[in-house]
């Protein structure tokens, strides 16, 4: 049953897909692609993955249309239409649909839909469903997997976000910076919004922090929280004023902090190796954290580190959000 | 046929996505081509991992101290690959939103005819 | 009791491919966003249905939660970007917006 | 949010104490109707949305039918949820209140958005639409 809501909704987001190329004018097509990206969530959460569905809510809803809209604000929305890049068009439609049927060729050889049974399904991952219980004492597996399986492999996505922030940052940043006016909480004249996000922001930062830290029993985590703490800062900027939201997070309070998450994430794995084991082999902890077995130490380990990655990317989330609607200035923003 | 849907719009989304970022001009077009394409990798992962009649792979309060039959819970592997994925590849979009914004910021156009002939022009 | 649930979220699924509609042909922009928005909220209930059909509704409700709680900005975003772009409709953008360039950048 | 609390709780004792057949069949025809009326209300937006002629309109179909059917489809789902609960513990009663701010944060936000679209619709430079039939 489930699978058919599932090819229902497939249908919908192929639809949508090339309805959101096909719009001649950016911002309707960024509005369109915020729809897919909302029926994409839904098809996630159809096959059970959870945790990725909640990262796709959070991104999709909160940041990702917002990062569009920010650059459309400062630029155009405009669309040259050219009839003569048709030939242009259809070649390479043709090189798509030849590429497209090759990879069909290859279709024989995947399992089908939702078999058990599959290659996929039977090595690495059952172990780690049988067992990761057992070693962690974490219910969630998908969290138990991220933060300390695949530890290695985390870490190095936090520093992809912390070093994408970091580039943007050096790309739009202008050297003569003008001095910051006067801050005023009231730039935005309309009362309603400012009344409706100063109610709704303390309980999305709330829940972004109960995210981050019920993750291990729930769906969530830090790069969940990360982006809802993120898209909550983000929600002040535009219902109140650039200039206030500076107020609380500055920019360069906003760098330092990306740094401090990944340090807490890298340090963490650390100090294993000064006790004697390998890099972020948490267990080595239990001698460090008094009243912990080896398998609460992995538990709590997670916590940390879950909680250096909700940093990073909630600063990283501000920091491309503030600079790419002030163009680098950090003066004005929606 | 129908036991392999999911493949079949991987597969289109995915070239769907190619198509645009090689035949559109404009260049936030071919960004929406890239997330595009993006999200139909993401599927290919997802649906590969989901096991039909499976629970959502956290274990209930009554199944921890049970011996865990592994076919019972879709598969955490592949959705923990896809989940920092999502998060990384806002952080590249932005990147790419930025690059965009550079080239506005000089040529005033996001079309890519017209920044070639500018380009042209300059070194002319 | 499950199955209707079922059914109603198939019925849910059907109604926004009557949504699509509005955004495929909407004449402004306004209408789709109305529609995309209508589209994020059914996606909220649609999420807690899933939770009642997998029978583990504690778990699908957060994701319900952080939906409802960021639902609105990317709207706020879109009203805050036509306070200064005033056009809506997509027909001859170029006559209002393309007259900036070259203006500000000196090359 | 204590309104929510209490009448989680009111709910939840009622359908879980009182086995009498008449009071379940009443929370079983509240649960039907509520989902029933949600699902109306929704088609009545979507039939809003397609038909209306522009966007002033469809937004008043949109700003209202949107929230009222999600408030009670997700209320349908809140008490379903209770009264088809094998033991009352913790897990079930705190889903059930968690929907119920879903509905409140629903009820705040999706007309601040309605508010803000409504807003830059205004401002841009598109007539509203008139009914010039009756007017001749």
């Amino acid at each position: 049953m489930l699978l058919g809501i599932e090819t229902l909704l497939l249908i919908l987001v192929l639809i949508l897909a090339v309805v959101s190329l096909w719009i001649r004018d950016l911002m309707s097509s960024v509005v369109v692609f915020g729809a897919y990206s909302f029926l994409m969530c839904l098809i996630w959460t159809g096959m059970g993955a959870v945790d990725v569905a909640f990262t796709e809510a959070a991104v999709g809803a909160g940041v990702s249309t917002v990062f569009f809209v920010a650059v459309l604000f400062n630029t155009t929305r405009r669309i040259q239409f050219n009839p003569l890049d048709l030939s242009a068009k259809i070649f390479s439609a043709i090189l798509c649909i030849g590429t497209g049927y090759l990879l069909m060729l290859g279709l024989s050889d995947l399992p089908s839909w939702g078999d058990p049974q599959a290659l996929v399904n039977t090595n690495v991952s059952k172990y780690y469903i049988e067992s990761a219980y057992k070693q962690t004492k974490v219910p969630n597996l998908v969290t138990a997997v991220l933060a300390d399986y695949r530890a290695f492999d985390t870490m190095f996505e936090t520093c992809v976000v912390f070093i994408a922030v970091l580039g943007i940052f050096m790309l739009l940043k202008k050297d003569g910076r003008e001095p910051l006016k006067e801050t005023s909480a009231k730039a935005n004249d309309n009362l309603i919004i400012r009344v409706a996000s100063r109610f709704m922001v303390p309980f999305i930062q709330l829940f972004g922090l109960y995210v981050v830290a019920h993750g291990h029993y729930s769906p969530g985590g830090g790069f969940q929280g990360g982006v809802i703490l993120g898209a909550s800062l983000i929600l002040v900027a535009m219902a109140f004023n650039i200039e206030f939201v500076k107020q609380l997070l500055s920019i360069k309070r906003m760098l330092l902090l990306a740094v401090i998450g990944v340090i807490i994430f890298a340090g963490w794995g650390l100090v294993p190796v000064f006790l004697g084991q390998s890099f972020l082999d948490y267990s080595a902890w239990a001698a460090l954290l008094p009243g912990t077995g080896e398998i609460m130490a992995r538990s709590h380990s997670m916590l940390a580190v879950e909680i250096g990655v909700a940093i990073t990317v909630m600063c990283g989330m501000y920091g491309i959000y503030m600079s790419l609607v002030s163009d680098g200035r950090f003066d004005k923003g929606l | 046929m129908i036991l392999k849907f999911n493949y079949v719009i991987m597969i289109i989304l995915m070239m769907l996505g190619l198509w645009a970022m090689i035949a559109k001009k404009n260049i936030i077009k071919k960004l929406i081509g890239m997330a595009i394409f993006q999200t139909g990798i993401i599927l290919f992962y997802i649906s590969m991992g989901a096991k039909s009649g499976s629970n959502i792979p956290i274990l209930d309060y009554y199944d921890r101290y049970k011996p865990i039959d592994a076919a019972q819970y879709a598969n955490p592997l592949t959705q923990i690959l896809m989940l920092t994925a999502i998060v990384v590849g806002v952080a590249t979009l932005g990147l790419g939103l930025t690059l965009a914004r550079k080239i506005y910021d000089d040529y005033k156009t996001f079309n890519e005819d017209e920044i070639l002939q500018e380009i042209k022009n300059e070194h002319d | 009791m499950i199955n209707i649930f079922t059914w109603a979220s198939i019925l849910l699924i059907v109604l926004m491919l009557m949504l699509v509609y509005r955004i495929i042909v909407g004449p402004t922009v306004i209408d789709r966003i109305v529609a995309v928005n209508v589209i994020g909220t059914k996606s909220i209930v649609l999420i807690v249905l899933m939770g009642i059909i997998f029978d583990r509704l504690a778990m699908f409700v957060d994701i319900a939660i952080g939906y409802g709680l960021l639902n609105f900005i990317a709207s706020l975003a879109a009203a805050k970007y036509f306070k200064k772009h005033h056009r809506i409709d997509s027909k001859n953008i170029t006559a209002t917006e393309h007259t900036a360039k070259g203006a500000t950048n000196g090359h | 949010m204590a309104i929510n609390v209490l009448a989680v709780i009111l709910f939840a004792i009622i359908s879980q104490t009182i086995h009498h057949p008449t009071v379940q069949l009443i929370l079983n025809i509240l649960i039907m109707a509520s989902l029933g009326l949600g699902l109306f209300f929704f088609f009545a937006t979507s039939v809003g949305v397609l038909r209306f002629p522009d966007f002033f309109t469809r937004l008043h179909a949109a700003g209202k039918g949107d929230t009222l059917s999600t408030i009670l489809i997700l209320l349908a789902c809140s008490l379903f949820s209770l009264k088809s609960a094998k033991t009352l513990d913790q897990t079930t009663i705190l889903a059930a209140i968690k929907i119920l701010l879903i509905i409140n944060f629903i009820f705040i936000g999706s007309p601040t958005a309605t508010h803000a679209l409504i807003e830059a619709g205004y401002n841009s430079e598109i007539d509203p639409w008139e009914n010039n039939a009756t007017r001749n």
